[in-house]
């Protein structure tokens, strides 16, 4: 629970920080709004990603140089 | 958990609610520091010739809020869709066992 | 308690790293003292103004799309 | 502590046995986080013209993984050998009491 | 607190001086972690031609650390004085009822 | 324990992100393994000089301006 929370903290952050850089008008733009959404899809598939590849180079490491009982 | 705005849940046990207020706190608090990160970062030259906010920095700085909170909102609708369409049947629509 | 030291390491790192750029001297520089003292100020009244409006903006969004029980 | 690969020791009891693996599961947790602020910094544009991971972005993402990890296994054997050095005669080449 | 300087206090109990005893030490931690990545960043080149730490280096880790205690002091007055301002007539002085 | 954790957490990711840019191939390359090798080394006895200073300019001010009783 607390790593969704964080997980999604992250997101909110990282899409503000990257999306949204004009404070000259009070509306959220449809091009900042794009950015967002395009930015939270992205996030998330890299996410996935990242996280089958940590899980087989992890496997292969414990399999490789590991430690056999834990 | 209504900074997150995921909706209603059935009635949750007193000890369950307090639970949730208490993560429900941890989190507005956390929200509340990296929103401060953020709009200081966009807001604020890092000169320091003065130590009040002028007029500028302070509409940056209410904007700021207001954006980041959209942002928040979006992001939320957002995470909600992708639940659905996982779990389409199978549950009641709210993230990952959230709150009560 | 917690977040306050939170809030008060954060003012020490930020200023130090906005304001402290020159190790030539050994001794802060007239400039680089008014630089802390001005970012100290200007955080604690940036921290003020963004809480109220955070608040503002948290309770909109609880009367507007928020959960009614809690 | 089979991530950092720091080796066999000596046998445990079920309560450390248990501790270690509630370690091991956050510091495993703390690096995937780590790993992914990096890689997502390396490897994806932040001006967020689609939201698909394109050819590009995938395989570079693929391969920060595995040169993370590298890093790691570097870093720990680095870590092992002044380990070692510090302590010479004295312990087990494990590192600051790790583990069980 | 000694870190910050925030001065005397009334006499405290052994588990209030115990509890202020592991909060100052994880404070004081805390504080050593923040010191250590900002100089790092200020005085460390990122290229790392070489494994040693140079004379220049070292010169400029050494001033690093002053003047982060400086700023720290700096900024501790300034909290005590906004501190003082704000409860003017109704307190001891000390920050928000900071340790025993 | 969590400090050293924290520590070498810090020392792989930074040493990542100052020595790998290169992802258009696969194997890390000789420079990036010196790098990575001249950056932990370089961290470690970063660390242990700024832990010296901390402590002495931690004392001093204990015997300066701190507080008697604790």
């Amino acid at each position: 629970m607390k790593d969704f929370m964080t997980m999604y903290s992250n997101l909110v952050q990282n899409c503000f920080n990257d999306c949204i850089n004009d404070f000259t008008s009070k509306a959220v733009s449809a091009k900042e709004n794009s950015c967002v959404t395009n930015c939270a899809t992205k996030f998330m598939k890299a996410s996935e990603r990242l996280g089958m590849r940590f899980q087989e180079a992890n496997a292969a490491m414990m399999q490789g140089g590991g430690a056999p009982g834990k | 958990m209504s900074f997150l705005g995921f909706g209603s849940r059935p009635q949750p046990t007193s000890a369950q609610k307090i639970a949730a207020a208490e993560q429900e706190l941890e989190m507005v608090t956390d929200m509340f520091n990296r929103l401060t990160e953020s709009c200081r970062k966009k807001c604020l030259p890092t000169d320091y010739r003065e130590g009040e906010l002028n007029k500028g920095e302070s509409v940056c700085l209410d904007r700021c809020v207001g954006k980041f909170f959209e942002v928040n909102m979006k992001i939320s609708e957002f995470m909600q869709s992708q639940q659905q369409n996982a779990m389409a049947g199978g549950g009641s629509g709210r993230i990952g066992g959230f709150g009560a």
